[in-house]
């Protein structure tokens, strides 16, 4: 069952990633009074990309060519120890939670060095504000899933979702701000897609185009989706079946979409609402969230 | 007789400690010399009552010998280094002469005062020779201190000696021939060595003022 | 008769060459302390815990008189083959030098194996009386200065010295009669002697020979006369001049070892711990550096004397150590000296350098390590003298390894250097690791001595 | 076991002997590749059985699983280095000077790995401390290089110090117990009968003595200073080994010769958090390449010792099964660390040899002319940030994981979730490392390295792979370690914490989760070798500005981060980050003591100014002050 599983939820999260974004993209459009593209845009977008012809930059490293495929790779495999409909996620074991965040951590550094490698400095400055983001968000992310795991006595996703579900904690609900506030900054939006802005020149992103454009965006996409689930899974922990029952299973998967456009829904409306962050205006704004963080962890152990 | 003998001896210690403040005092440095010879003869005739009083006979031979050094060589040597370096009177020392003869009544008051604490069971046949060899130890340090002129500084470190031998001389009156001689030829010894750089220090700086000698530092 | 022969060589030698010619002087120079360093080496070979005594007691020699003479024959040694290499002298100078260096050869030896109280003060008097022309031999407005000071001021404080000689010989002839002017006799009936008087004797002594020695309110001509003296006199002075002092105040403070004396020792040595190692921060002349920091080896040799116990062992063999090592470090510097006058150091003499500086600091192998270690064990009860007894060794250690790689490296040259500006250091610091690696014969001869004398 | 050290002295003969210097190099480091692949052998065969050699003068030697490990790590990183120095050192001169030195560092890491007696154990430390002194101050002529040689050589012997008073404490208790014996099995009697109080005492010496070998915060400041002033071959193996052999000694010591305590553990973890953390920050600001590795340096200690520390403060309070896996996530990333940092120092030689430059600011594209170095350099970059498939990210992993998961200990969980963003932290200073070195526009035109040098970085760089993506070929030795220490590893292997690393109970998670890394790297690799270009090269875009005037310069990387994270960085006013400006403890540890020590002299030696008669006024002053002591006393 845990392949068919894990099939399932790479091909769920490969197809609805690129939808949420559409979904986002239509929600925008209408804040802004505008009709706004289809919904499925942004899969045109990406087909149109890997049907492209591809351009290399002229002084590259051989990373700059592989980093999005073992980006999207990465992505994947995260894609494979998130819980989707069912409590027990397909790759399951102590300290899955460590390797999801590390998996997704090495997703975005890996783009992050291909960028270098292209040799624009401009990318290099992108890259650097996305590690410089990347040190805070790591850390806050690590400290609610710490404070998850004391919560539940455990490193499996699995294990702390079947716990948050039955009994709900107060320092559960302190974790959940940050790692909201991560998975927005992931997702790359107002106020703090500086290393990647629609309206900005600089950028990771300079230099790749076509194939490699459409893997990293498409890998991006399937990152946050990712992480927006894990937010959902430990949240409202109570849609997720707790086994591979098809019926159960079948309805917890459309919550789960549901909830996600949902966040999806709020996050849009939160980006359409907020003004660009320089980038040092950003990383102290994220400080505050690092040490609600780490409070968090304090409170799962007082008990509270 | 022993106790004329004592009366002797104490009454030419006194004038032992008046010859030590002229020799700090006069500026003229043969005048300051034949102080001194006054003072060791003064000495040679307290080892000589010492004999007397114990009948030890080699403190006649220390009587002799120290007349032969003290009185006779080391002053000769003295008034030979003032001519050779052709320093008369002596640089201007460090404190006026109230101030110095101040502290030297402060010290040869305290010192008879503290002496018979510091040397309590050094009780001794010879009346008042354990303070009186430590007044002619203190002044002559004291004038160490207080004088500039390299001359006048082997000057009183003789007149230190001096009551060092007395102490000697006043307690180990027994002690060996061999340990005798060794202490007074070191003593000779190290003030020819002394007048011999100072010579050399007119010669070679030019002055005998040893304040001129601090070139080296810390 | 050994102690005699020992004493007579380098006498004999220093009247010999007074008649000959430059280059036979200086072979008979280091031919009479050849002989004198093998004659102290059968010595203290062939020494027992009950020691030998002549002349009716006046010479003796026990395990650390032999160890010290062992080691002022075997600097004196070194020093007198470096000096062809070092000195540069005029006829008229290198008379007086080859001289005077054995006539100081001669009264330092006569100061071990004395046992006369009298002689003793008589002796170390004279080791000041001639070496102070080899201070001063430069003649120069600064080295007379120096061998001013080092005259009077160790004049004057002898003088201390003999103040207390004589009380301490007062006392023994109340108690024990014409024979307790020798220090073994004392030894022996220092339970009949009066307590206080004692005391008060032992601190004059201690005092006294403490400015020959070079501790901390006594020491200010150290740093001048070795910063002045050629450098194989330095080598010879801080090597061996302050241990013929420091065994004199290790002789009469075994006298009293308790009480108001040993704490007064310790205080002494801890200031002078503290002072010497924290002076040597400041100073650029390396040899007024090594200077200091003889202030400070003396001040820990005083600390482990003052302690007690296993202590007393080790602060011998510190002293033993140091002198060795102090005198390696004054030697190698010499040869910087002299290279760095050709443009650069050789790697050899900049290797000799390092070597000496950082065994001298108290580096592992050398068996000044032991020895501070030693000293260590003996005052660790004392939380706040072992605590001042640590800073003044790291930072003498810090001080000395610092200078030793400013000196030493980054001048290389790489030509070939003088064999003798090297390799005498080497070998008296070779000696000090084979004491470090191996001390137990050494450390066994000064507990035969100490249990001799109870 | 004895014949790496024979080959190895007959190495240091020889190159006393031969005065041909390129001859001499190629037989030193020749010799000395030789002999590291014995010691490989020699730490198989001891992971396979238990050797134990006894020599005259109490020179005893064993391997056990700990030391095998170690000399396997020894062995490879040695070897590697030593291939890259054959023509590495071609650029520098006074080859007797190195071939000694060199060999002996060697041979006493080595030995200290083997023997079994605490004075020999002392005696080789301060080898190996002396001969790495050596290598350190090798370009003497340089004043900073005197300074930091300096910095080392007083900082590990004060540690030196520390742990011979700490073993001479010990020994002195085998003579009470009737073994006066300085073999670790005699220190380890006694100490079981050691008042509490002097056995505490012991401890804390031996941990600083340890910690300023590991270059742990606030004991660190010697490695940063060290490691670029060295030769780079040398800071490989002073990064790769040297201070690793600390990490060794505080498991020999804390683990199998004294009992365990649980303060220790908790120092070593407060000491790894530091580390990590001021390692990790500082390293972000450097520009020096080599100077950021040392710091990195620092960083990964701090991993290595919250490990081993997470290990003895567990297994002191008998959770048995997650110590020992906290102690076996200790010593795997000690061997993960040795293998890409040596990697990444080489790398950082590589580019030295080309250019003879450290400065990152002014480096630039070298990736064009030496495309191997730079993948290379790039795999340790990688490896060391944790990217998954590479070896740094399975130690990490679980370091956090027995972390995050030792809720009886606080602080451990906390521990963990700062190391995840220290990790973050890493992976940023990395890429800062790599691209302004290798990426961009060439700052000058070089050839690519030789041969035998990129393949000394390739051995490295195999195992970084190798250990990442089946890590049990070292967990497995590592396991045994705490089976040595009397808990049973098969226990420690049936729990499925482990699980998708060691051959436990075989779940279908760990096949699948062995597959998907087997996948991925087969992935990594073929997207390597089979992705080509696709024909059609286009200049960079750089918004319309000339090309030229365009350069991301290392030092504003990470300005804003810098910025933000200011109170760290220890009271320095405002970051210029222009200069070479040291966010460093030394100003507010060492300096100020050094200047209040000047300060002291400075008063102490007032008096001195020359006059006699002032000295004469001193000396009686003490004199009066001792006889009114007496007086007083009477």
């Amino acid at each position: 069952m845990d392949l068919i599983g894990g099939l399932i939820n790479l091909f769920l999260v490969m197809l609805i990633a690129p939808v949420l974004d559409g979904f986002a993209r239509k929600v925008r459009a209408r804040i802004h009074c505008r009709i706004g593209p289809p919904i499925l845009q942004t899969w045109y977008d990406i087909i149109k990309l890997f049907k492209k012809k591809d351009i290399d930059a002229e002084v590259s490293s051989r990373l700059y060519l592989i980093s999005p495929y073992l980006s999207l790779a990465f992505s994947l495999v995260a894609a494979l120890i998130i819980p989707i409909g069912c409590k027990k996620p397909p790759l399951g074991f102590t300290g899955d939670v460590l390797l999801l965040v590390y998996l997704l951590a090495s997703s975005s550094l890996l783009v992050a060095f291909g960028s270098t490698a292209s040799g624009n400095p401009f990318s290099g400055i992108g890259a650097s504000r996305m590690l410089s983001l990347t040190v805070l968000g790591e850390g806050m992310l690590a400290g609610s899933i710490v404070t998850f795991s004391v919560i539940a006595g455990s490193l499996r996703i699995g294990s702390i979702t079947e716990l948050l579900s039955t009994s709900p904690r107060l320092a559960a609900a302190v974790a959940l701000i940050p790692l909201a506030v991560f998975v927005y900054l992931e997702s790359e939006r107002v106020p703090f897609d500086i290393h990647e802005a629609e309206p900005e020149i600089v950028g990771i992103l300079v230099e790749f185009s076509g194939r490699k454009l459409g893997l990293i965006k498409y890998s991006m996409m399937i990152r946050s989706t990712v992480l927006a689930t894990l937010l959902i899974d430990l949240a409202v922990p109570w849609w997720l079946a707790d086994s591979y029952m098809i019926p159960f299973y079948i309805i917890s998967i459309i919550l789960w979409l549901l909830l996600l456009l949902l966040l999806t829904l709020i996050f849009t409306i939160v980006d359409s609402s907020l003004a660009r962050y320089r980038i040092s205006m950003a990383i102290e704004g994220l400080v505050p969230f690092l040490c609600i963080s780490f409070l968090s962890i304090v409170l799962a152990f007082l008990g509270v | 007789m022993n106790v004329d003998l004592a009366f002797l001896f104490r009454f030419l210690s006194s004038i032992m400690v008046i010859t030590s403040v002229a020799i700090i005092e006069l500026r003229d440095l043969r005048r300051s010399a034949y102080a001194y010879m006054l003072q060791s003869a003064i000495l040679s005739a307290d080892f000589s009552l010492i004999a007397m009083m114990t009948s030890e006979w080699h403190m006649y031979l220390w009587t002799v010998s120290s007349l032969v050094t003290k009185v006779l060589l080391v002053p000769k040597v003295l008034i030979w280094a003032t001519e050779k370096t052709g320093e008369r009177i002596e640089v201007k020392p460090v404190l006026p002469l109230t101030v110095s003869f101040g502290f030297e009544g402060a010290i040869i008051i305290s010192l008879f005062l503290v002496a018979p604490f510091v040397f309590p069971s050094a009780e001794s046949r010879f009346p008042s020779s354990i303070p009186i060899s430590l007044v002619l130890f203190m002044i002559g340090i004291f004038g160490m201190l207080s004088r500039k002129c390299a001359l006048k500084q082997v000057l009183c470190l003789c007149h230190m000696e001096n009551g060092v031998h007395l102490f000697l001389a006043s307690l180990a009156y027994r002690s060996p021939m061999t340990v005798e001689i060794g202490i007074l030829t070191d003593a000779i010894a190290a003030v020819v060595i002394l007048l011999y750089m100072a010579i050399q220090l007119k010669r070679v700086v030019g002055t005998l003022d040893t304040f001129k000698l601090s070139l080296l530092r810390w | 008769m050994i102690p005699i022969l020992i004493l007579l060589s380098p006498l004999a030698g220093s009247l010999i060459s007074l008649v000959l010619g430059r280059r036979p002087r200086e072979i008979c120079c280091i031919l009479s302390s050849f002989i004198s360093l093998v004659l102290s080496t059968t010595a203290l070979i062939s020494v027992r815990a009950e020691p030998e005594s002549f002349l009716s007691g006046e010479v003796i020699l026990d395990g650390l008189g032999a160890l010290v003479a062992f080691l002022i024959s075997l600097i004196v040694f070194l020093a007198s083959v470096y000096s062809p290499y070092y000195m540069n002298l005029d006829e008229k100078k290198h008379r007086t030098y080859y001289f005077l260096l054995q006539l100081f050869d001669f009264t330092m030896l006569s100061v071990c194996i004395s046992n006369n109280i009298f002689l003793i003060w008589v002796f170390v008097e004279a080791t000041t009386l001639s070496s102070v022309f080899l201070v001063a031999l430069r003649g120069d407005p600064t080295s007379l200065e120096a061998g001013w000071k080092y005259v009077l001021l160790c004049t004057v404080g002898l003088s201390i010295a003999l103040f207390g000689t004589v009380m301490l010989y007062v006392n023994a002839l109340e108690k024990i009669g014409e024979s307790g002017i020798l220090w073994t006799e004392l030894m022996r009936n220092k339970s009949v002697l009066d307590g206080r008087v004692l005391e008060t004797a032992v601190i004059f002594l201690i005092a006294g020979y403490g400015v020959k020695a070079g501790l901390f309110p006594f020491h200010w001509w150290l740093p001048d006369a070795y910063s002045e003296a050629p450098t194989p006199v330095s080598s010879v002075l801080s090597g061996v001049l302050i241990n013929c002092s420091f065994l004199a105040i290790a002789r009469f403070y075994l006298l009293s070892p308790s009480g108001i004396v040993s704490s007064l020792l310790m205080f002494f040595g801890i200031i002078s711990a503290i002072f010497g190692s924290i002076a040597m921060i400041r100073q650029v002349n390396m040899k007024r550096l090594l200077a200091y920091s003889s202030v400070e080896n003396m001040g820990i040799a005083c600390i482990g004397l003052g302690a007690g116990g296993i202590g007393i062992m080790f602060s011998i063999f510190h002293v033993f150590n140091h002198g060795l090592l102090k005198s390696a470090a004054f030697l190698s510097w010499g040869g910087v000296e002299r290279s760095n006058k050709m443009g650069g150091v050789p790697p050899s003499v900049a290797f000799s350098l390092v070597l000496s500086f950082i065994l001298l600091g108290g580096c592992p192998p050398a068996g000044i390590f032991l020895s501070e270690l030693g000293i260590l064990t003996s005052v660790v009860r004392d939380v706040s003298v072992a605590v001042l007894y640590l800073i003044s060794t790291f930072v003498s250690f810090s001080v000395l390894s610092y200078s030793a790689m400013e000196k030493g490296l980054g001048k290389m040259l790489a030509e070939k250097s003088s064999f003798s500006a090297w390799i005498i250091p080497v070998i008296s610091s070779t000696i000090s690791i084979a004491a470090g690696l191996y001390p137990i014969p050494i450390l066994h001869i000064i507990e035969e001595f100490l249990g001799g004398v109870g | 076991m004895i014949v790496p050290c024979i080959l190895l002295i007959l190495g240091a003969i020889l190159s006393l002997l031969i005065r041909n210097s390129k001859i001499c190099n190629i037989l030193i480091n020749g010799i000395s590749a030789i002999s590291c692949l014995l010691i490989i052998v020699v730490g198989v065969g001891g992971i396979l059985s238990r050797i134990v050699l006894s020599l005259p003068l109490g020179l005893e030697m064993g391997l056990d699983s700990l030391s095998s490990v170690f000399c396997v790590v020894l062995g490879i990183v040695g070897f590697s280095v030593s291939t890259y120095s054959i023509k590495y050192m071609e650029i520098y001169g006074r080859m007797r000077y190195y071939g000694v030195s060199y060999t002996s560092f060697i041979l006493a890491m080595y030995l200290i790995l083997i023997v079994r007696n605490a004075f020999w154990f002392i005696f080789f430390w301060e080898l190996m401390t002396l001969s790495s002194y050596l290598l350190v101050v090798y370009e003497d002529e340089k004043e900073e290089v005197r300074r930091a040689g300096f910095k080392y050589f007083v900082m590990t012997h004060i540690g030196v110090a520390c742990i011979i008073a700490a073993v001479l404490l010990l020994y002195q208790q085998t003579y009470l117990i009737g073994v006066p014996d300085m073999s670790f099995s005699s220190l380890s009697e006694a100490s079981r009968s050691m008042p509490s109080s002097v056995l505490h005492l012991c401890y804390l010496l031996l941990l600083v003595g340890f910690l300023v070998k590991t270059g742990a915060v606030p004991l660190h400041s010697w490695l940063p200073d060290a490691h670029p002033a060295a030769p780079s071959n040398i800071s490989a193996l002073l990064s790769g080994f040297m201070i690793k052999t600390a990490v060794y000694a505080i498991i020999r010591m804390f683990f199998f010769v004294l009992p365990m305590e649980f303060w220790c553990g908790i120092l070593l973890i407060a000491s790894g958090l530091l580390s990590m953390f001021f390692g990790g920050i500082y390293a972000l600001k450097q520009v020096d390449s080599k100077r950021l590795l040392a710091y990195s340096s620092v960083e990964n200690m701090g991993y290595i010792l919250l490990g081993i520390g997470a290990g003895l403060s567990l297994l002191a309070t008998g959770n048995l099964i997650l110590g020992s896996i906290a102690l076996s996530a200790g010593i795997l990333h000690t061997v993960n660390h040795a293998m890409f940092k040596a990697l990444l120092f080489l790398s950082a030689g590589s580019v030295i040899y080309r250019t003879g430059k450290r400065n990152m600011d002014v480096l630039g594209g070298l990736g064009k002319y030496m495309g191997m170095t730079s993948s290379l350099a790039l795999i340790g970059s990688l490896s060391a940030s944790g990217v998954p498939v590479l070896n740094g990210f399975v130690s990490k992993w679980l370091i956090y994981s027995v972390t995050a998961s030792s809720w009886k200990i606080p602080i451990l969980p906390v521990c963990a979730a700062v190391a995840v963003m220290i990790s973050a932290i890493t992976g940023a200073f990395l890429l800062k490392y790599w691209s302004s070195i290798f990426t961009g526009r060439p700052s000058e035109e070089v050839k690519e390295c030789p041969r035998l040098m990129i393949a000394g970085e390739a051995i490295l760089a195999v195992f970084c792979f190798i250990l990442g993506v089946y890590p049990m070929l070292a967990l497995l030795p590592i396991v045994k370690v705490s089976e040595d220490l009397g808990i049973k590893a098969s226990i420690i292997r049936e729990q499925l914490f482990l699980g998708p690393f060691l051959i436990g109970p075989v779940t279908i998670s760990t096949i699948s989760l062995i597959a998907v890394f087997s996948f991925l790297s087969l992935f990594l690799l073929l997207t390597f070798v089979f992705l080509r270009p696709s024909g059609i090269k286009a200049e960079p875009w750089f918004c319309g500005t000339r090309p030229s005037a365009l350069r991301f310069q290392a030092s504003s990387y990470y300005r804003n981060l810098e910025e933000a994270m200011r109170p760290a960085y220890i009271k320095i006013p405002r970051i210029t980050l222009r200069k070479y400006e040291e966010p460093d403890t030394d100003r507010f540890l060492v300096k100020p003591i050094v200047k209040a020590f000047g300060k002291i002299s400075r008063a102490i030696l007032a008096p001195a100014m020359g006059y006699v008669q002032l000295y004469l006024a001193l000396m009686f002053l003490a004199l009066l002050l001792i006889v009114g002591v007496i007086i007083w006393i009477s």
